[in-house]
C-alpha cells in the first residue's frame, strides 16, 4: 500500500497545473469552447511541448506513462479548469494503438501533437454497450470498406485520423467479430455533422458510406474495452478535479454571501448537506483511486472498479452538481460564475462511457461471473 | 369521501378537451411539447385566445372576467391544459398581480389594470428579489419616497423573469426604515417606459436570456400606483407567495411531463428492447410516477379542505417542495434517457425556423437545457429551504 | 371530489378512537403483547359489541362497511394504539367470504366477536406474490384434502377457522386452479408453530397434512387478490395512525429535550429533516386516500392504486421510523419509550403483504397493462 | 500509488487465516455469524486465545504487549479476524482505556492496569454519556469532589455497554465548574464493586439487555485512580473519541455483514429464482457493495495517510457516518430479504441451548432484531449529526 504519487507523477500533475491555472483560465476556456473549432490548436501544441501527452501512453508506445495513476493526474488537472481540448478521445484511440502495437510513426505525430486523433464506438442506438455496433466493415478484394454511424464522437471533426469499431463478423452484442479500423479525416464517403456540446467543447455524428479504411485490429473488442476502461480512470479523475472545485467554491459563497443577517454558511442545514457534498467527494476520489489502481490488472477486478468508479462518479457528480448550484441560490443558475459551468460538465460526464444505471447493472452482471 | 369527479365535472372536461382540440395550435403546442423556444407573440397568441373563451382568469371572480369555476373545474382546467402542451399563462397579471389588485386593490386600479391585463394590453413582470434579498426578501432596499403626487424610486430588482418584453412591473419598495423591517414595505406599479429604468438580461447557465436585472434611477411613479396603503405591502406580497406557491404544485404540467418522458423511454432503445423495460429505469420511474400520483391528491386534498384557493400554509409549503422536486426529476429523467445525445446543443434548433437536421432523435434538441433551467424550480418562488422553514415554523411548532 | 367523511365514518372512527385511547394504552398494549395468547379475547368481545367489526363488511354480509373508507377509518384508530388485535386477518378473510357469498351464519358468529377466523395465504417461499400457492387441494372423493404450509399467519392460534388457499389444479404462478377452502382449527392433520412477532401479537406457520377442508370457492384468485387489496388498505392506514402518532412524540421531544443549551428542535438541521418527515408522511396520507378511493373500483385501477400504496407507505414507514429513532437519540432505542413500539410496527408492515421493491414492480407490470 | 499488499503482508494474512482455522472456536463464529448472543464467557475465552498469540492489543507498542504491527498488518488482521465471524473484542479496556493509559497514564497506572486488561483481569466499561449529556457531551454533571486520598463520587452515567459484566469503569467526571465546561472533566478510574455503584439494566427495543445505567451513590475512588491531570480529561476523552470513531468505519464487519447477506440472497427465492436475480435487489446490494469498496479504500487513505492511527479528524469523521451507515444498511437488506420471516422473533432462539425448531429459513433468528439494534450505530459514538457538526467546524470552516 502506498498513496504517495511517485516523483514523475507529481512532477507532470505540477506542470501542467501551473499551466493550465495560468493559462487557461474561464475567460479563456469560454473563448476555446465558443470558437469554431472548440478547442484551441495552440494550446495543445504548448501542451504536447510540455510533454502532456507523453503521460498518456506507455513508454513502448512512445511516451512515459499510461498507467492509471499518469492519466488521473492529467485528467484530475485538466478537471480544475474544464479544459475542453481534446484529452479523452487522444487517451482512447492512442491507448488502443498502443496496445494493438506498431504505427509507431503515427504515434510520434500524435505525442507532438501534430497529428490528432479521434476514437468513434459509441453508435445511435448502442446506449454505452460496448458491444452493441452495427457499423460494417467488409473487405472489397483490396481494402476495407466500412458503412454506420457513430454518435457523439468527441472532436472529431479535428482529427486526422479516426479509430473506428466496426462489425467484420457476428451480428450486434457479440464481443467477437469487431474490428478497428484507421479511417483518414478526408476518406471517401466520411461526413460529419460537428455540434457544440452543452457543456463547452465540440464533437460530431460520423457518417460513413462506403469508407475506404485500415484494419488495425480484427479481434479489437479486448482492446475497446481497455482503450474505455481508461476513459472511464480519465473522466472519473476529470470529475474528482471538478468537484473539488466546486467544493470550495461553494464554501466560498457559504462563506460571504449573507441572508438574514449572516454569512448563510452559518445554517446548519446547509452545514449538514454540505458535510455530505464532503463525503461524497471523498468516497468518489476513493473510487477514482481504486479504478486508476485496477487499470493495470487481471479483467474481471478491472472492469468491476471500472464500473463502480463510473457509478460512483455519476452518483456523487450529480449530487455535487445539483447542490452546488442549490446552495448558491440564483447565482449558481447563472452563465456569469464559473460554478455553474463546472456543474454542466460534472452532469454531462454522466452521459459519456455509461452512465450511473448502465455502470450499476454491468457491476452485477461482472460480479455473477466471479 | 370520494376522489372521482362527478358527471358534470367530466363533462366540463370533455368541453375543455374540444376547445383545446379547436383553439391551441398544433404549432405552439408542439413547442412547448418538445421545449422549443416561444416567442413574445406565441405568449400573447394563446393568451388572446383564452381570454376570447373568458377562461384566462380562471380564479377569478365573475365581476372581474373570472370564469366563475368551482375548484374541482379549475383544477381540471389546469390539468387538460397542459396536457395538450398549452404553454403556461404568464403568471405575473393574471395569476400574481390580479389576484392582489382583487383583493387590496382600489376601485380605480381594479377598473383600471384588470381588464388591461386581460386584453393583453399590458405584459406584467414582477419586482421581488434584490441582490442582497433572495431568501430574505424582507431584506430589501429599492427605496420609494413620497415627493407630493408621486414617488421617488431608487434601487435594484433582479431575476425579473421576461422584464424585457414587460410594459410594467410591480414592485416591493421600500418606504420606512423603521421598525421591523417588514413594516417599511409597499406594494408599487410601475411603468417600464418611465425615465431611470434600465434592463439587463441576465444570461443563465445553459445560455438563455430569461432573466433580467432592472435598475431604478430617480424613477417617478405616480402616487395612484400604490396598492393598499403605504408600508403595508409585506402583507400582500404573503398573500401573494402563498397563492404562487400552490401552484407550484403543477400538477398538470408534470403530469403532461411523465407522459412525454414515457414517450421517450418507448423510443430509446436498451439491448434492443425500449429503455421502458429497463428494470432500473422504469423503477425510476414508476418512483416519480408514484410520488406525482400521490402529490395529485394531496394537491387536491388543499383545494377541497380550503373551499377556495387559500390553502393551508403547511400544505401549500409541501406541495411547492415535492412539486418542483417531482417536475426536477422529470427533466433529470429525460436528460438521463437520452444518453450520449444529452450533449450536443444547438441553442438556434429551440427556434421555429431552424433549419438544420436534428441531433440524434428529434425529440433531444432542448432536454438538456430544460434540466438545467429547471434547476431553477428549487430555488426561485421561495427557495425549498424557505418551504422547510416555514413548515418548520408554522406547522411542526420548533 | 369529498374529502370529508361520512357522518357514519366519522362516528365509527370516534366511537373506536375514544375506546382505545382509553382503554387500550401502551402498558395495556404491552400486556396483552406480551400474553400467550398475544391478544385479547375481552377487548374483542367489547369492540364487537361496539359494532366496530360490523365496519369490516358491507352490509350484504351482515355489516355495514366494508368500503375503502371505512376500512380505513377502522386501522387509522387501530394504529394509533398499536393494537395487536386480530383485525387485519379477520377483515381479509370475511371480506373474502362476503365477496363469496352465503356463509351467514359464521359471518354472523364472527361479526359479534364469538368465532375467529384467519387469513392463510402466504408460503414459505411465495415472497409475496399473490399467485404462487404450493399447498395442495385434492377432492377424495368425499371431501377436500390439503397439504402444505401457510407462512407467518396472523393471529393463526386464535382461529377457530382459516381460510386457506390452496391449489386445485395448474402450477405455481397460474392465477387459475386456486381455490379457497375453510378449515377447523381442530382438524386433523393441521398444526401450528405459533410464535411471537418482533412487533407485538403473535402469528404462526400453519401446517396441513391431509387435512379435511371444505371447499368456499373453486377460481378463488380474484377474492384472494381483492381481500389482500383491502389488507393493504387496511395496513397503509394503520401505517398512517402510527406515522401521526410517531410524528407527534419526535415534535415533542425534540421540543422539551435541551441539548447545547437549547431544545433540540432549535437546530436548523433536525428541522429540516422533520419538515421532510412531515411530508412524506403527508404523501403517505394522499396514496392511503387514493388505496382506499379505488378499493371499489375497476381492477387494474384499483391495484395500481394498492401498489402504489404500499410502495409508497413502506418507503414513508422506514423513513418515518427511522428517524424518529435517530431523532430521539439514545430515548428512541429503549423499550421503555412508546416510540420504539411504534417504529417496530411501522417497519413490519413493510413484512406484511408485500414490500417497497414487490409493489413497484407489480405497479410497473400493472402499468404495462393498460 | 499502490493499492495492493506486499508478498510480505499476503503472507501475514495467510498466518492470521491459519491461526483463526486452528484457533477459533467454530461454535462462537457460528453464532456470530447468525447473530445469536454471545455469553460472557464466549467473549473471555476468545480475548483469552488472542492474548495466548499475542495479538490481542493490535494498537498496542510492543513495550506494553502489543504485536508491533504496521498499518497494513493491523488492517489486514481486523479484515480477516470479521470475515471469519469472530467476535469483535470488547473495545473499552483494550481499544479504548488502554490508549488512553498508554499516552496519559502513571507508570504505576500502566504497570497495574496494562497487563490485567490483556490478561482479562479487568473487565472495563465506559462511563462517558449521562442523561442530560448526550451529544453534548461536555455539559456532563456526575461530580468528583478531592476529599484527601480519595474523590468522593456522585452523579450517573447512561448508556453503559455490559456494565453488567464489568469489574471497572473509566469516567468522565467533574471536578471543577469553573470556566468552560469543557475545562472542569476528569479521567477516573472506578471499581464497580464499590459501595455506592448501582447498576440497572435498560432494555433495548428488541428487548435486549446490552446498556446500562450506572448510578454512583458517594463512592470513594482512591486518588491514584486518576489519569493524568484533573481537569485535564476532555483532552483525554477527546483523544478516545477519535480512536473510537476511526475503529467505527468497521470494514471487516461490514465485508462479513456484506458476505452475508449475499448467501441469504442466494437463498430466499423471489419468482421461483434467487433473490439475488432480481434487477431491484441486486441493485441494493451493488450500491452497498460499492459504498464499502469505496470506503476500504478511504479507510485506507486514513491508516496510511497518517502513518499512525491518529487521523485528519475529517476522514475519521466520515468514516464514522458512512461506515455506520453501510452496517445499517446492510441489516436492513438482511431484514428486507428474509420477507414474512422477519417477523417471527422468539428470544430464547437466540440462545446457544434453544431447543426449538427455527422459523423460517434458519438464518432468520436474529436479523430482525439486528436490524433494529443497528439503529445504535448512528446515534452512538458521537451522533452521525455531530460527526457532520466536526465536519462542518473543522474542515469545511463554516
Amino acid at each position: 500500500m502506498d498513496f504517495q504519487p511517485s516523483a514523475d507523477r507529481s512532477m507532470l500533475a505540477e506542470t501542467l497545473g501551473r499551466y493550465l491555472q495560468k493559462r487557461y483560465p474561464v475567460e479563456v476556456r469560454h473563448q476555446i469552447s465558443s470558437s469554431t473549432a472548440g478547442w484551441s490548436p495552440a494550446h495543445w501544441r504548448e501542451l504536447a511541448d510540455l510533454g502532456v501527452l507523453g503521460g498518456l501512453v506507455s513508454e513502448s508506445a512512445g511516451g512515459f506513462g499510461g498507467e492509471g495513476f499518469d492519466i488521473a493526474a492529467i485528467f484530475e488537472q485538466l478537471g480544475r479548469v474544464i479544459a475542453v481540448e481534446p484529452f479523452l478521445g487522444t487517451l482512447m484511440a492512442a491507448r488502443a494503438l498502443a496496445l494493438i502495437g506498431g504505427h509507431e510513426a503515427l504515434m510520434g505525430e500524435v505525442l507532438t501533437g501534430s497529428a490528432m486523433l479521434a476514437f468513434a464506438h459509441e453508435e445511435p442506438t448502442s446506449r454505452y454497450d460496448l458491444t452493441s455496433i452495427r457499423t460494417s466493415a467488409k473487405f472489397d478484394g483490396t481494402e476495407w470498406i466500412l458503412t454506420g454511424t457513430k454518435a457523439v464522437v468527441a472532436h472529431v471533426e479535428a482529427a486526422d485520423h479516426v479509430l473506428v469499431s466496426a462489425r467484420v463478423s457476428g451480428t450486434e452484442g457479440d464481443q467477437t467479430g469487431v474490428g478497428l479500423f484507421l479511417v483518414k479525416r478526408n476518406a471517401p464517403g466520411l461526413s460529419i455533422q460537428g455540434y457544440p456540446l452543452i457543456d463547452g467543447g465540440r464533437a460530431g455524428d460520423l457518417h460513413l458510406v462506403d469508407t475506404p479504411s485500415t484494419l488495425v485490429a480484427e479481434a479489437g473488442y479486448p482492446v475497446i474495452e481497455d482503450a474505455v476502461a481508461a476513459g472511464i480512470v480519465a473522466l472519473s479523475w476529470e470529475a474528482v478535479g471538478i468537484m473539488d472545485v466546486t467544493r470550495m467554491a461553494t464554501l466560498e459563497y457559504l462563506r460571504t454571501r449573507r441572508q438574514f443577517g449572516v454569512p448563510i454558511g452559518k445554517f446548519q442545514a446547509l452545514q449538514h448537506r454540505m458535510a455530505t457534498v464532503a463525503l461524497e467527494i471523498e468516497q468518489a476520489r476513493s473510487a477514482a483511486i481504486n479504478a486508476a489502481n485496477a487499470l493495470q490488472g487481471d479483467r474481471i477486478k478491472r472492469e468491476r472498479s471500472i464500473s463502480a468508479a463510473k457509478y460512483t462518479i455519476g452518483r456523487a457528480g450529480t449530487l455535487v452538481a445539483e447542490e452546488a448550484i442549490q446552495l448558491h441560490g440564483g447565482m449558481g443558475m447563472t452563465w456569469e460564475l464559473p460554478v455553474s459551468h463546472f456543474a454542466k460538465r460534472l452532469t454531462m460526464i454522466g452521459h459519456q462511457l455509461g452512465d450511473e444505471d448502465h455502470h450499476l447493472a454491468r457491476f452485477i452482471k461482472l460480479g455473477e461471473a466471479v | 369521501m370520494d376522489l372521482d369527479f362527478t358527471m358534470e365535472e367530466e363533462q366540463f372536461r370533455a368541453e375543455v378537451r374540444a376547445f383545446l382540440k379547436a383553439k391551441l395550435p398544433a404549432r405552439i403546442a408542439d413547442k412547448v411539447r418538445t421545449g422549443k423556444r416561444l416567442t413574445k407573440k406565441d405568449h400573447e397568441e394563446w393568451h388572446a385566445i383564452l381570454h376570447e373563451r373568458g377562461w384566462l382568469a380562471s380564479h377569478w371572480p365573475p365581476e372581474y372576467g373570472g370564469p366563475g369555476w368551482t375548484t374541482a373545474q379549475a383544477h381540471i382546467f389546469d390539468e387538460e391544459v397542459s396536457l395538450a402542451y398549452a404553454p403556461r399563462v404568464v403568471p405575473f397579471g393574471v395569476s400574481m398581480l390580479g389576484p392582489v389588485l382583487i383583493k387590496f386593490g382600489s376601485s380605480a386600479q381594479k377598473k383600471h389594470w384588470l381588464p388591461r391585463i386581460l386584453d393583453g394590453s399590458d405584459w406584467w413582470c414582477q419586482g421581488y428579489s434584490e441582490p442582497g434579498a433572495g431568501s430574505d426578501l424582507a431584506s430589501l432596499k429599492m427605496s420609494a419616497v413620497r415627493q407630493g403626487s408621486h414617488y421617488l424610486v431608487n434601487g435594484q430588482k433582479t431575476w425579473t423573469t421576461l422584464a424585457q418584453y414587460a410594459d410594467m412591473i410591480f414592485c416591493l419598495v421600500r418606504t420606512s426604515t423603521e421598525g421591523k423591517k417588514q413594516a417599511g414595505i409597499s406594494f408599487l406599479l410601475i411603468d417600464m417606459k418611465s425615465p431611470g429604468v434600465e434592463v439587463r438580461p441576465i444570461i443563465t447557465l445553459e445560455g438563455e436570456h430569461e432573466v433580467n436585472e432592472v435598475f431604478f434611477t430617480n424613477v417617478r411613479v405616480p402616487v395612484e400606483n400604490l396598492v393598499g396603503e403605504e408600508n403595508m405591502g409585506w402583507t400582500y406580497a404573503k398573500y401573494l407567495l402563498t397563492y404562487e406557491r400552490t401552484s407550484e404544485a403543477r400538477v398538470g404540467a408534470a403530469t403532461a411531463a411523465l407522459s412525454f418522458l414515457k414517450q421517450i423511454a418507448q423510443t430509446e432503445q436498451k439491448g434492443g428492447r425500449p429503455l421502458a423495460e429497463d428494470p432500473l429505469f422504469a423503477a425510476r420511474i414508476a418512483r416519480v410516477e408514484i410520488d406525482l400520483e400521490n402529490m395529485k391528491t394531496t394537491n387536491l386534498r388543499v383545494l377541497a379542505g380550503s373551499g377556495s384557493s387559500a390553502a393551508p400554509l403547511e400544505l401549500s409549503a409541501m406541495l411547492k417542495i415535492r412539486g418542483t422536486e417531482i417536475r426536477q426529476e422529470l427533466a433529470s429523467l429525460a436528460r438521463i434517457a437520452l444518453g450520449p445525445y444529452a450533449q450536443p446543443f444547438v441553442s438556434e434548433a429551440l427556434d421555429e425556423d431552424y433549419q438544420g437536421a436534428p441531433i440524434g432523435p428529434d425529440y433531444a434538441a432542448g432536454i438538456a437545457a430544460h434540466y438545467f433551467n429547471e434547476r431553477k424550480l428549487s430555488i426561485f418562488a421561495g427557495s425549498n429551504e424557505v418551504q422547510r422553514e416555514i413548515i418548520t415554523k408554522v406547522s411542526l411548532e420548533l
